[in-house]
């Protein structure tokens, strides 16, 4: 309906790119990860560095989501941060929720971590497979 | 073939061989079959006989008009009801035979008529019917329709989108009629019981039908939400602030945010359980490191928003009609968008009560109570507010609101009924009892009524007359009366302790009961029939009810501010939106001119069966992926893929409709307008009570050609 | 109170919007995709959950423990192809900013051979998985795992392809409004795919060592 | 104010069962088994029950009133003066947030009193019970298998099928699982459900009040058995639940890990008069079943099994002469 007349490449979505966040995203980003994987390597305890390591890792979300999604306040923005800023809280509640109903349920209905092979009479392994 | 199955398989049919062709072995099936093929044979006659097909094609099939998309939908959700009111009265007449160890049997039954293998896909199909292929396309369908009128827009942000989205749920809808015949139906309940639903249980066809139907419905209304809320929040018309966005818009918003959010958590649940049955994986399974109940979980993560996803259209429905039908306006306008939203933020937290028996630590349980009794606040402030909408108004007790106080008070009812679920104490009593079955089918019933109300509100905008009353009030009335005699004596059994999905019930004490719902089942039944001739007498009578473009005479927000029937660009020039409830306020101050001339022309998508396509190798897709046919499987995805990428070359998608056009499509239209908006008597003007005529019928025209214009539309 | 929130002069109100110019048509196609693209964020944050719930002890009946088998440093390497990949595609948007088509073409080219690099990488790594009996079908926390990988690989796989049509449109059309919602939306898909994939390294190959 | 409390919750009781009372009039009241609890669990559940419905009742009736009364003043022609223009008042939103603020407030209070009263793991009903009895309390392991209950007394070493029998007064600790899908456990005078899931250890507890034959049965959707999934469970005096264990333990028929295995098989109990019992269980029955079902062993259904039901009860009848069960 409209934008016929007007060049595609003036639209505030084309002229946001921006070589140099997206230069330094990548390096940011880089470094971060390798940060976390020496963390892992490290041999630290394993809850410190899954302490560390969710914490190096929403760092580098953000950044990112700033740097490269370009989710800020400006006016062709605006909606794309509502909408994130909207899942966010989802998310959390989704993966959150889930991880603290189960983790009770867990210590009430199981009887044993059963690590050993699969049963001999079973049929729902790989012997029923083809 | 990954994963060891029962029976045959070939390569070229898949797990499809003759002895799947239930309607030639099943007795009931084969009179089904029958009256469905003859119907089928009907409808083809009819159009090839009236030479219809290609207007068909052309004004339907390939259209991306949002008001005939919605109406496909409305069409599917209709048919598809009927079919779901078929499957309820199968289960009450086999549970009004099947009781008590002398009951007789018939067909192959121990007692009643249908063996558990046969009640199992009715109740499945039931409810799967009734939320996703009835509730769900009928809601999205008056979306559809109304919300970019009401926000004065053309069309959809995607009118693309828009109808591979109808056609996707079409496609899902024909993929559960078609179990019908081929193969059969899931047997487990609509929401699918893991591990029942893995293969050692459920080896049939059965549950992948299900499976591959549901996500082809879930694919389609997340798409169709997407849509919506892109075009509320970018394409309204000039003016039209937030908080002068129609309340209807507003629910919308509200349940398409809820849609657009949960709908994905669904494919997931659905799409592991189709990788444990296909390929073998273990997320579900009882042993080997699966976990049952992660379904549960993330199926009603989604399940719980989802009945938000249906009851906020109906709450925005019930805040339209109540207020043009009290003449006055909506009480509490922000409070109500506050509630739509905090009920659809709170579903969220919720779903847990699903599984309150899963024998979660109390701390849980108790959180999840006292979310679920959260979402009692906005829904009770929402009661009151409607009930203050029609206080110090002027009530008229015409169909749209006599369905609306119908929804109302269910509405009451099922929200306390509601709140006893949310007492985990009780629930533990009941939780897969009769009387949370109860519980949920009058929230459905509020649904359902409010769908009947908004069919009978809007109905004259988008086809430029009314539907008669004297019909429409039996059919009313014999709801209202099948709905006592179904659901009073089932929640007394609730309270009795029975249990949902039995083919036998084993206590002769509950058959006074049961006998009871069978005869609300005959009043529903009766008020089927009233329905079929509420619509026949209306459009045999369609000349004599012509309206304008305010059918009511007191409507309030923009959709009243174009013709009745819509154009197909809905406004020859885009309304500027001044105030909230803008129509009422034009009326106000004298404002009803309609148009002033002058027209521009306008862009609009043209019309395109790719959809429509598309939509059919999605089907052919679930359906090889349901008998495990694997070239149709590779060959309908090839097909998809190749149509996406060679349509998104075409450049050739607009059309522009030039103003003498636009001019000649609104003289036509200006024909029928009524006489109401030409004398321009605004509705509140006359200050005291009674005097001012804010309600008019036209007068019945003597030619039958509608009703004499002004002359100045 | 009034019924109407505002109160304009009904004497000098507009009422109808002349020579509209219509909706922002580019504006609303990429908002549109950024909302497919949070739902696909919730199709993860739902996979995420079932692999915290498939993660306990009794999950890993018949399989090795992850730290047995994960592989951090195969996807660092993979973390850098795909960043790098990012990046180039972020110059390509870059050049079409400055409305030079060889730019485009040739970020774009490049972009789409580092996600070769990375899907390369990822397959190896998993055929040599499965090649040690360490299969989707072993237990219920190995299907979790691979359900995310794969997931995420599928959706490489898509960029990747939608790089080529693309490549071709420019060609055919040139910088037309429906190239250039296109190639936005490519950004915002491909930029994401970063953004997953950050959660994918943590919480499931470094967090997968240790756990 | 405790005074005061419990003037409000009798006259929330007596509201809700004057309305039960009108609800049901008419009607027999046979059958409707929620509303006569005979265990401690049980009557808590119908307590919290009553008080629930009584407040809710308090807010619900009043307001179908004023609905009414709206409608009715103001209809067109009637008595009630036409505003409309008014359409905000912030005394009447305080007050429509406020009330059902308040009332959800003191229903979450109730129900979280409620779940931890009747808590299936550790219900506080029966953990009192126990210490003024000082009685040490029975264990009874169910197994749900498809489609029939197993009731192994560890203790006593027996197992019955659909047949549960347990001592007046004494408390009854439950273990459940089950051996191929969900089923819910439910005795509806006596106890609410809990999942009795494969590969799952849940826990129950009751305590019988008064000697009686008491219904009992799986809720949850497991397949084509459900609706014959039934049990009979018996309250006896405490001398005669001894006379019926030492009757039990002389069966000579044994259940053993193999012919529990046998057992398990998809098995629909209709019309049945006998049901299978056990006079000796291997010990740790319970555990083993639990384990197998973690590793991956399944009991599969036929395909399209009870298409003709009558068929199929027919071949069940011989596979079952045969031995196979």
């Amino acid at each position: 309906m409209s934008g016929h007349a007007a060049n595609p490449l003036h639209h505030p979505e084309v002229s946001i790119a921006n070589g140099k966040t997206y230069l330094a995203n990548f390096v940011i980003s880089v470094a971060l990860m390798t940060v976390a994987l020496l963390v892992v390597l490290s041999g630290m305890a394993p809850f410190d560095v899954f302490l560390v390591t969710t914490a190096i890792g929403g760092l580098t979300v953000i950044i990112q989501s700033y740097l490269i999604l370009h989710t800020d306040t400006s006016r062709g923005q605006f909606w794309h941060t509502f909408s994130l800023l909207l899942f966010v809280p989802l998310f959390i509640v989704t993966i959150g929720l889930t991880a603290w109903m189960f983790h009770g349920l867990y210590q009430r209905t199981m009887i044993m971590p059963a690590r050993s092979g699969a049963s001999p009479m079973s049929l729902h392994t790989r012997a029923g497979t083809r | 073939m990954l994963v060891h199955l029962q029976g045959s398989w070939s390569p070229a049919l898949g797990r499809l061989c003759m002895k799947q062709l239930a309607f030639l072995h099943v007795p009931i099936l084969e009179y089904t079959f029958a009256v469905v093929a003859l119907l089928g044979l009907a409808a083809v006659g009819a159009v090839t006989y009236f030479g219809k097909w290609k207007y068909l094609w052309r004004e339907w099939l390939t259209t991306v008009d949002h008001k005939r998309i919605g109406i496909m939908y409305i069409i599917i959700g209709l048919v598809m009801l009927l079919r779901g009111f078929a499957d309820a009265v199968m289960i009450r007449l086999q549970q009004d035979m099947a009781i008590g160890p002398h009951s007789p049997g018939y067909m192959g039954a121990v007692h009643g008529y249908l063996t558990p293998f046969h009640i199992g896909q009715i109740f499945s199909a039931h409810g799967m019917i009734m939320i996703v292929f009835a509730a769900t396309p009928l809601l999205v369908g008056l979306m559809n329709i109304i919300v970019p009128i009401q926000i004065g827009a053309r069309d959809m942000a995607y009118p693309y989108l828009n109808a591979l989205g109808l056609w996707l749920t079409g496609g899902g809808a024909a993929l559960v009629m078609l179990s019908l015949f081929i193969g059969n139906f899931a047997h487990g309940g609509w929401y699918g019981f893991l591990p029942y639903f893995e293969l050692p249980y459920s080896p049939g066809v059965g549950v992948d039908y299900w499976m591959w139907a549901f996500q082809l419905s879930a694919i389609g209304t997340s798409l169709g939400s997407i849509n919506l809320i892109a075009t509320i929040v970018k394409m309204r018309a000039p003016g039209m602030t937030w908080m002068r966005l129609p309340i209807f818009t507003w629910a919308s918003l509200s349940t398409n945010l809820i849609a657009l959010t949960s709908f994905p958590v669904l494919m997931v649940a659905l799409a592991l359980v189709g990788m444990d049955r296909y390929l073998g994986t273990h997320f579900y399974t009882a042993g080997m490191g699966g976990n049952l109940m992660l379904y549960n979980d993330l199926f009603w993560i989604w399940g719980h928003p989802e009945v938000y996803f249906l009851i906020l259209p109906a709450f925005g429905i019930m805040s339209e009609i109540i207020p043009t039908f009290s003449e006055k306006t909506l009480f509490g306008y922000a409070t109500m968008v506050i509630a739509s939203f905090a009920i659809g933020g709170v579903s969220w937290g919720v779903w847990l009560h699903h599984f309150f028996t899963m024998a979660a630590a109390p701390s849980v349980n108790s959180f999840y109570s006292i979310t679920t009794m959260l979402v009692g606040i906005p829904t009770g402030v929402k009661i009151f507010n409607w009930i203050f909408t029609m206080y110090r108004g002027r009530v008229r007790f015409e169909l749209p609101m006599m369905w609306a106080l119908l929804a109302l008070s269910l509405l009451i009812v099922g929200g306390m009924t509601g709140m006893m679920n949310a007492f985990a104490s009780n629930d533990y009593m009941w939780h897969n009892g009769i009387f949370v079955v109860a519980h949920f089918h009058m929230m459905v019933l509020v649904i359902a009524s409010s769908i009947f109300g908004a069919v009978e509100y809007w109905f004259p905008k988008l086809f430029g007359f009314k539907l008669e009353q004297k019909w429409g009030k039996w059919f009313f009335w014999f709801m209202v009366l099948g709905t006592g005699f179904v659901f009073v004596p089932m929640f007394i059994l609730g309270l009795a302790g029975m249990t949902r999905r039995l083919d036998y019930i084993p206590y002769t004490a509950w058959g006074p009961y049961l006998h009871l719902e069978m005869v609300g089942i005959g009043l529903y039944g009766a008020a089927l029939l009233f329905f079929l001739a509420h619509l026949y007498v209306s459009l045999r009578d369609r000349e004599s009810r012509r309206v304008g473009a305010d059918a009511w005479g007191t409507g309030r927000s923009v959709e009243w501010m174009t013709h009745s029937p819509v154009p197909s660009y809905n406004f020859a020039l885009i309304p500027h939106i001044n105030a909230r409830d803008e129509w009422a306020w034009r009326k106000d101050n004298g404002l009803t001119e309609l148009h002033p001339g002058d027209y521009e022309p306008i862009h609009m998508p043209k019309n395109t069966g790719v959809p429509l396509v598309l939509g059919a190798f999605f089907f052919t897709l679930a359906f090889g992926l349901t008998w495990r046919i694997w070239w149709l499987t590779a060959l309908s995805t090839a097909a998809i893929v190749i149509m996406i990428i060679v349509r998104s070359f075409d450049t050739d998608t607009d059309m522009t409709i030039p103003p003498n056009e636009v001019e000649r499509t609104e003289k036509r239209r200006s024909d029928r307008a009524s006489d109401f908006i030409a004398t321009g008597v605004p509705p509140y003007a006359g200050g005291p009570v009674g005097t001012a005529t804010a309600y008019q019928r036209l007068p019945e025209p003597a030619g039958g050609t509608g009703a004499s214009s002004g002359g100045r539309l | 109170m009034s019924a109407h929130s505002t109160a304009v002069d009904p004497k000098s109100a507009s009422l109808w919007a002349r020579h509209y110019p219509g909706h922002d048509v580019i504006g609303t196609r990429t908002f549109g995709f950024w909302l497919y693209m949070l739902t696909d964020a919730m199709v993860y944050a739902a996979l995420f959950a079932s692999l915290v719930v498939l993660s306990h002890a009794s999950n890993m009946v018949g399989g090795p423990a992850p730290s047995e088998f994960i592989n951090p440093r195969v996807a660092y390497e993979e973390t850098i192809a795909l960043f790098a990949s990012v990046l180039t595609y972020g110059l390509a948007m870059v050049s079409l900013k400055k409305g030079s088509r060889r730019g485009v073409t040739g970020w774009i080219l490049l972009s789409a051979l580092l996600g070769l690099v990375y899907l390369g990488l990822s397959v190896a790594d998993n055929v040599n998985l499965f090649q040690h009996g360490i299969t989707p079908q072993t237990n219920g926390f190995l299907s979790a795992f691979f359900a995310i990988i794969i997931y995420h690989a599928v959706h490489i796989v898509v960029g990747v392809a939608w790089m080529l049509v693309m490549l071709l449109q420019i060609a055919k059309e040139g910088f037309s409004q429906n190239v250039v919602y296109r190639l936005i939306n490519l950004r915002l898909f491909w930029h994401f795919q970063a953004v997953i994939w950050v959660f994918v390294f943590v919480f499931v190959y470094l967090q997968g060592v240790v756990l | 104010m405790k005074n005061s409390w419990k003037k409000v919750r009798h006259g929330a009781t007596l509201l809700a069962v004057g309305a039960l009372g009108l609800f049901l009039s008419g009607c027999s009241a046979r059958g409707i088994y929620l509303m006569h609890p005979e265990g401690a669990i049980s009557k808590t559940s119908f307590h919290y029950f009553l008080l629930d419905v009584g407040i809710m009742l308090l807010i619900i009736v009043p307001t179908t009133l004023l609905a009414i009364w709206a409608t009715m003043r103001y209809r067109k022609g009637g008595h009630g003066a036409y505003q409309p223009q008014w359409s905000h008042s912030t005394a009447i939103e305080i007050v429509v947030w406020g009330i059902p603020l308040i009332t959800v407030g003191v229903l979450s209070y109730l129900s979280v009193k409620a779940i931890y009263a009747v808590n299936p793991y550790n219900p506080e009903v029966i953990a009192k019970a126990e210490k003024k009895a000082g009685s040490t309390p029975l264990e009874v392991d169910v197994i749900a298998t498809d489609w029939r209950w197993l009731f192994v007394y560890p203790q006593q070493h027996i197992a019955t099928t659909n047949q549960l029998v347990v001592p007046r007064g004494i408390p009854v600790r439950f273990r459940l699982t089950s051996t191929s899908v969900v089923n819910d456990f439910i005795i509806p005078q006596l106890v609410g459900m809990i999942d009795v899931m494969p590969g799952m250890r849940t826990k129950q507890a009751l305590i019988a009040d008064h000697r009686g034959n008491y219904l009992g049965f799986s809720a949850d959707y497991s397949g084509a058995g459900l609706s014959w999934m039934h049990f009979n469970t018996h309250v006896v005096g405490k001398r005669k639940f001894q006379a019926w264990v030492s009757s039990i333990q002389k069966t000579p028929q044994s259940l053993s890990y193999k012919g529990f295995n046998r057992f398990a098989r998809p098995y629909i109990p209709v019309g049945q008069k006998t049901q299978p019992i056990f006079g000796h269980v291997k010990p740790g029955l319970f555990d083993f079943v639990v384990r197998e079902v973690m590793r991956g062993k399944t009991w599969n259904t036929p395909m399209n099994m009870t298409e003709n039901m009558v068929a199929y009860l027919k071949k069940q009848s011989k596979l079952q002469k045969e031995g196979y069960y």
